[in-house]
């Protein structure tokens, strides 16, 4: 049988792997981290079907769960470790050829580095591996913001560096706190034996972990690395770190606050969060000028929207939010890259130098417009089915203060709609500037237009087609919300 | 034929036409043509079946249902009417332009999703075939560039922020029915104890007035349609702002019903009263908007408004006549205002682009037939007996007489009056006085072009003179959602609805001509003078043009136009430039110094802790 | 105003913290006083001190825990290393340190030999202390800490001395798939990833502990080349 | 008085990352803010060692001579700190990388004036 250790484990020694390959052949080198992702979603995908119906336990050296570490491969890990797969395969594929300059060895490692580590954070069940697969994931994606080595890089990767240091720190006192408390490190076994503790000390190490996550996952007064890091970052780059990173820290937050701690008190504050997070981002995301920046602020917006749906806690709220986490990893994975090859096109990331894109680049821009729409929510795109079930969610839950909330939310789409329509005007309504530098290494490769336009298939397939991922929303749901079956099938008995 | 494959046809028709589009462009236009027409066809066969099939079961945990009635008939006969003539008329008017497999793809998918929302049997299939329509819309008001494009961004805001609040109000329905079927719906908020709350209407109302620009939702349309390519303006004002009606008529007698929708609102203050005045203002604010306005697509804009708002005063109304009248108007004004649309379209097709009302004139010499198709248009906006707009405005007078809202009646009255006005600076404008010396040349407008105007006079003309023949679907329809069915004879009303035939309408008109006739023939005949001897007093005439009409109401725009500016659009716009100013302060939170976004991190622990200890967490 | 903003937030952090240790006991000092070392001593590692030299035979229970119960976390680490030396190689891509090579001050004799004296002595304590990971204090981390820093001195010592970069790359690559394998040969052998599948031996025996030192030896390796690379990284140019 | 004498190791972590914190929000100067978060690693990493902690408990190494006489303390937490402190490490090479390259784009170290990106 098929382990989803090796999910991580492969793709690891590939990844050490790696640079040997590079000292044979250096064009071999650039395919690594494809073939690394491809790997897992081949795994990823034939272990799905398995995982719906109970979580995979995968024991470390050979122990039952609370003694060593352990990974849970639950429906919603293996649903969004396929997504990490799946992203991660496009984007490797469309850097074959973008990544030009720089240290080229180095990128090709840390990617597929950034990727274990957040595969790894949706799959451990050990809440200390938590931490070490989110540091995983951070320090890697501090390297690759500053990969360029550019002014604006090397600032942007600066500042995450130590807003991202100084969560992490606090996520660490958090998990000093919880296993001062109960001794353990296990996921499992906390949540069964977290119940019988009184006082502040779990709320307070519950808002440790909140403040550390909540910097990678962009909850709204911890993100103001998002925007320099995503817009500075190389766009293969910004393409995972919007579509996938960010996701992980999120996951984090949900796992903790559901199965750890069981706090459902906390929800309604971070519904707040959410629906604030959304607003902030999709307003500062209005005014921008440049195209990677806006890109980066609404991705902050709809993090918002999908925490927003998370704290529902309720079986089509989280759907909703894995639904959403979904598409918009898709979208703005599309988006960003699309954006790439744009940018080496024009040598500008002004969104008015995108004026007749749409000619200049046909496929590239149709590409982005289907992805626009699709974090706008029009149908018959992706982003259509993930925010009509999270306003089903929102009315079911049939509470005025969940409805007022997302009244207030929609505001935030109707903005996200001004802008985004705006660009697609520039892209296809605007003249071209005449004396236009024709520049032949703008043009976008072959591989860079299939990952494109496979993510636009799939936003419009799965639009159109929603129960193909509708089938593992429920089970991800009660992945999340049912504590006492986690337990059950980590613990045994 | 059923109606999953009169979809398949709009919906693969409009891909293949940009996939032919890439091969040949004569093979696309052909295609395109050959399409719309068969969509008439297929929609004209399908008259009087009524069916409902599941077509998408379980899409995201409800059936999608596409239904054929009566009142899915009727609007989509007339969509894919007024959408098959304006691709027809596409066909010389965007030949040579940019974009041109661009424009026929997005005009076909628009028309191919609002036959999409008018065939929905649910609710869910409904909006995402509303939001197809708005964003291909959008695309198309985008296409001319320019001014173009702020109007198009101004449409679809508003647009969104009309589906926002659907969405919320159909999934309303969702969460407390469990369904979104419409029949089955219907069943269930019928036999619900309890009202219809306020709010879900309220929402639904907020969606389709954008879309139907009511006041005060209506600030997007003049700039649209005035800047939409033109036959796609017709298309717009002749039946994608129906949609907003079809919307409402389909949420409050065709899911809510009649007994139910009577009591929505405050006891004092019902919504569908409100809505009647709504109606009213929307016809009387409009009408002289129009007629200041001195581009001609701005004007027939406004115009479409005031229309608009005849037709929301006869829903609002609730009573058989009144909505028999409400879409009898729909069909006539999608009918006439996209002849109008049409007509100016030809004039700027052949002119290079010239709308300014002030710059044209005496195009009747050289565009004949376009003037007499406006002519028609033009009278039975007005509704001048024998054409069609007559009987549905006496149908909207009649119910409101009747009913006892003498207001009301007056608005609409006025609002006849503004129309004639408006109708006659239009027509005079551009086809009457003397002609600029630069369209001296001028051919008429290709047949393609004129042959879409022919059709809409005539069936103004013929619906005009049998009512009839539209009547009876009618009639039906109303019956179907509640009301007492309308009974009409080819001609006009039994005594039970009052007396209207318009046989003695034809023999009194036939008589008046007689009349005249004779007395031509007795009078002197007018002998043919050249112009210079009246204007010139004999010396030589002038080269420019000096026949002609510039600021053709002026006393009345210096009397009223400090008033009938249009607040509304300022306000918003005033609004949207505050919340700018608050985007742009929100912004700065984000400040670039790192130690403040620490302080964030730690003012949120804090935040926490403190929320904690002060018990609020 | 930052400075009275800041003390004020951490004023309500240091009560947030004065409030977990007020209450329930804490930490396992206070789980012994409350007599809730509960669950069958699974708890705050009772188990691994009890059982962990009869599962493992390694004396260093901690080595036991780090690289055989939490084996999984010490993976991770690695990697995080690893990734601090290519990072740190991406950022400083192309760079050259401070002045030339030409223009410092040649190093005394007595200097560049007393570190060519050395630096075999530190290298020899240095693996020492990873191979005897698992009996006592020490292991792969402390030992390629110790390796390192005997590179630092050569760099520090003999300036002109140039570290091979590739060696050091391909002993990071090769070190870091070994530990790889080592574990997936459990997953081969016997169905779990990281088992320790060799015999593990007598305790306080240097053949003990099964993959143990093994693994600790690759974890040396690896940690001393990564760190050495980082050294050379910072002083030289970086390719 | 008793909190404290029982605590105390506790209240010295904390003060740690306390003083840390406060370095990484008021000190202006990039590398000072990075020793900053060095403090709060080391006082995390010591607050980590000191839940193990037991009065009068030994290392968790079994030798021939001692073979279970005492009580040892507890592991995990030693292990934990083991992988926080090359975490810590990590982060702390690869800030002082970016300060290089920060310092060598804009000559200076001062955080007030490095807000290239900002809104």
């Amino acid at each position: 049988m098929v382990s989803p250790i090796l999910l991580i484990a492969v793709p690891l020694a590939l990844a050490f792997l790696t640079p040997m390959v590079g000292l044979a052949s250096k064009s071999a080198r650039r395919y690594m981290p494809a073939i690394a992702m491809l790997f897992n979603f081949i795994v990823a995908m034939s272990l799905l079907p398995k995982a719906l119906e109970a979580p995979i336990i995968v024991r470390t050296a050979g122990w039952a769960p609370p003694l060593s570490i352990h990974l849970v491969a639950g429906p919603l890990g293996l649903l969004l470790s396929s997504l990490v797969a799946l992203i991660g395969l496009l984007v490797a594929i469309y850097g074959i050829d973008y990544i030009r300059e720089g240290a080229r060895a180095r990128y090709d490692v840390l990617y597929t580095l950034l990727l274990v580590g957040a595969t790894g954070v949706v799959l451990t069940g050990d809440l200390f591996n938590l931490f070490v697969f989110f540091e995983v994931l951070c320090i890697s994606s501090y390297a690759l913001v500053a990969y360029r080595g550019d002014s604006a890089g090397v600032e942007a990767g600066m500042k995450y560096l130590i807003q991202g240091a100084i969560g992490s720190s606090l996520v660490l006192i958090g998990i000093g706190l919880l296993y001062g408390t109960v001794g353990t490190l296990s996921m499992a076994d906390i949540a069964s034996s977290v119940g019988s503790v009184a006082g502040s000390r779990l709320f307070i190490s519950l808002a440790f972990m909140i403040a550390g996550f909540g910097v990678e996952a962009a909850i709204f007064p911890l993100n103001a690395w998002l925007p320099d890091a995503h817009s500075s970052a190389p766009s293969s780059i910004s393409a995972v770190l919007s579509g996938v990173a960010i996701k992980a820290g999120l996951y984090a937050i949900a796992r903790v606050v559901y199965t750890v701690y069981g706090a459902s008190s906390i929800l309604p504050f971070l519904a707040v969060l959410g629906v604030v997070t959304l607003l902030v981002g999709e307003m500062c995301a209005f005014a921008q000028e440049d195209i990677k920046r806006l890109l980066a602020f609404s991705s902050i917006g709809q993090m918002g929207l999908i925490l927003f749906a998370l704290a529902l806690s309720s079986a089509t709220g989280i759907s909703g939010a894995v639904f959403l986490i979904i598409s918009h990893g898709l979208a703005k994975a599309l988006l960003f890259l699309a954006t790439g090859y744009m940018i080496y096109r024009t040598g500008s990331r002004d969104i008015s130098s995108l004026a007749g894109m749409g000619k200049r680049m046909p496929i590239m821009s149709l590409c982005f417009t289907v992805g626009a729409f699709s974090l706008m929510g029009l149908p018959p795109f992706v982003g259509f089915a993930s925010k009509f079930t999270i306003v089903r969610a929102v009315l079911g839950t049939g509470s005025t203060f969940f409805i007022t909330l997302l009244a207030i939310g929609l505001i935030g789409t109707v903005i996200e709609g001004a802008y985004f329509l705006r660009i697609v005007q520039w892209l296809y309504f605007k003249p071209a500037p005449e004396a236009m530098p024709e520049q032949t290494e703008g043009r976008a490769p072959l591989t860079a237009l299939v990952p494109v336009g496979l993510l636009a298939v799939l936003i419009v397939t799965i639009g159109l087609l929603p129960g193909i991922v509708g089938r593992a929303l429920g089970p991800a749901a009660d992945d999340l919300l049912d504590r006492a079956a986690y337990i059950q099938h980590v613990m045994g008995d | 034929m059923s109606a999953q494959g009169i979809l398949i046809t709009a919906f693969a028709g409009a891909g293949l036409s940009y996939a032919l589009g890439l091969t040949s462009a004569r093979l696309r236009e052909v295609f395109a043509i050959v399409v719309s027409v068969l969509l008439v066809c297929l929609i004209a066969i399908t008259h009087g079946q009524g069916a409902e099939h599941v077509y998408y079961p379980d899409f995201l945990g409800l059936d999608l249902v596409l239904r054929m009635d009566a009142l899915a008939w009727f609007f989509a006969i007339t969509v894919s009417m007024v959408g098959c003539l304006s691709v027809i008329f596409s066909l010389h008017y965007v030949r040579g332009k940019e974009k041109e497999n661009f424009y026929y793809f997005a005009l076909l998918l628009v028309n191919a999703a609002m036959l999409g929302i008018v065939l929905s049997g649910d609710l869910l299939s409904f909006f995402i075939f509303w939001e197809i329509m708005s964003w291909a819309a959008f695309l198309l008001i985008s296409y001319k560039r320019g001014r173009a494009l702020d109007a198009g961004l101004k449409y679809v805001i508003m647009s969104i922020l009309g589906s926002c609040a659907m969405l919320l109000a159909l999934l309303y329905l969702y969460a407390n029915y469990n369904t979104l079927v419409i029949s089955d719906l219907a069943q269930q908020i019928r036999s619900a104890a309890g009202g219809f709350p306020l709010w879900v209407m309220l929402a639904f109302a907020l969606g389709f007035g954008i879309k139907c620009a009511l006041i005060p939702l209506h600030t997007w349309l003049p700039d649209a349609h005035s800047e939409a390519p033109s036959p796609f303006s017709a298309v717009l004002s002749g039946i994608l702002i129906k949609m907003g009606i079809y919307g409402f008529i389909l949420v409050m007698y065709g899911v809510v019903g009649l007994k139910l929708l009577l009591e929505v609102g405050a006891p004092w203050l019902h919504f569908h009263t409100v809505l009647c005045w709504l109606g009213a203002i929307t016809i009387l604010i409009p009408t002289f908007i129009a007629l200041l306005q001195d581009d001609a697509k701005r004007l027939l804009a406004w115009s479409s408004i005031g229309q608009i708002g005849y037709i929301m005063l006869a829903i609002g109304v609730a009573t058989s006549l009144g909505l028999a009248g409400a879409l009898f108007h729909t069909l006539n004004h999608a009918v006439f205002k996209a002849l109008l649309f049409l007509a100016v379209g030809a004039v700027e097709y052949k002119t290079g682009g010239v709308r300014d009302l002030n710059r044209l004139g005496g195009l009747i010499r050289r565009m004949p037939v376009t003037f007499a198709c406006a002519l028609i248009g033009g009278l039975g906006l007005i509704g001048v007996p024998l054409t069609s707009g007559f009987v549905s405005k006496w149908l909207i007078y009649k119910t409101l007489i009747t009913e006892g809202h003498p207001f009301l009646a007056l608005a609409a009255l006025v609002g006849t009056w503004g129309a004639i006005l408006y109708v006659y600076k239009l027509l005079h404008n551009m086809f009457l006085g003397q002609l600029p010396e630069k369209y001296a040349n001028l051919e008429a407008a290709p047949f393609s072009m004129q042959l879409p105007l022919m059709i809409c006079g005539f069936i103004i003309v013929l619906f005009g003179i049998l009512p009839g023949i539209p009547l009876s679907v009618i009639g039906g329809i109303v019956g179907t959602l509640g009301f007492e069915p309308v009974t009409a004879t080819l001609t006009g009303f039994g005594p039970q609805i009052g007396p209207l035939n318009t046989l003695n309408l034809c023999a009194a008109f036939a008589g008046v001509l007689l009349v005249i006739v004779a007395f031509r023939g007795i009078a002197a005949r007018p002998k043919p003078v050249s112009q210079d001897d009246s204007y010139a007093a004999g010396a030589a005439a002038p080269a420019g043009k000096y026949h002609h009409t510039v600021r053709f109401y002026d006393p009345l725009e210096r009397m009223t136009g400090g008033y009938l500016r249009d607040w509304v659009d300022q306000f918003y716009l005033s609004a949207a430039g505050k919340a700018k100013g608050v985007f742009n302060g929100v912004r700065r939170i984000y400040t670039g110094d790192v130690r403040t976004y620490v302080m964030y991190i730690v003012a949120l622990l804090t935040f926490l802790i403190f929320a904690h200890t002060a018990g609020w967490l | 105003m930052r400075k009275q903003i800041s003390l004020l937030l951490l004023l309500i952090v240091a009560a947030g913290f004065a409030l977990c240790l007020a209450g329930a006991p804490f930490g396992a000092e206070g789980a012994r006083e409350s007599r809730r070392l509960v669950k069958d001593n699974v708890n705050y590692g009772r188990r691994y001190v009890s059982k962990g030299l009869d599962e493992n035979r390694c004396a260093n229970i901690v080595t036991s825990v780090v690289l055989n119960y939490r084996g999984f976390d010490t993976l991770g680490e690695v990697t995080i290393l690893f990734i601090a030396a290519l990072g740190l190689g991406a950022v400083l891509y192309g760079r050259r340190a401070g002045a030339s090579p030409d223009e410092a001050q040649r190093p005394s004799l007595i200097l560049s030999t007393g570190c060519r004296l050395l630096f075999p002595l530190i290298m020899l304590v240095g693996i020492y202390i990873f191979i005897h990971g698992h009996l006592s204090p020490g292991g792969g981390f402390q030992g390629g800490a110790v390796i390192a820093s005997g590179f630092l001195l050569i760099c520090l010592g003999c300036r002109k001395k140039k570290l091979n970069s590739v060696a050091l790359g391909a002993a990071e690559s090769l070190s870091g798939l070994a530990f790889v394998l080592l574990a997936l040969i459990g997953l081969a052998v016997g169905g779990s990833f990281l088992l320790n599948f060799l015999p593990t031996g007598k305790v306080y025996a240097l053949f003990s502990g099964g993959i143990i030192p093994l693994i600790y030896i690759a974890i040396g390796v690896k940690v001393g080349s990564e760190l050495s690379g980082i050294i050379d990284n910072l002083s030289g140019e970086v390719r | 008085m008793n909190f404290l004498t029982s605590y105390i190791h506790y209240v010295g972590c904390f003060a740690l990352v306390l003083i840390g914190l406060y370095v990484a929000l008021v000190k202006s100067n990039l590398i000072k803010v990075i020793i900053g978060i060095n403090l709060i690693d080391t006082g995390v990493n010591l607050f980590l060692v000191a839940t193990g902690y037991l009065g009068g408990g030994t290392a968790p190494i079994f030798s021939k001579a001692a073979e279970q006489s005492q009580e040892m303390v507890d592991p995990v937490p030693q292990a934990l700190v083991l992988t926080a402190i090359v975490i810590g490490v990590s982060v702390l090479a690869l800030a002082l990388a970016l300060a290089i390259k920060v310092y060598d784009h804009n000559g200076t170290l001062d955080l007030r004036k490095l807000k290239g990106l900002k809104w």
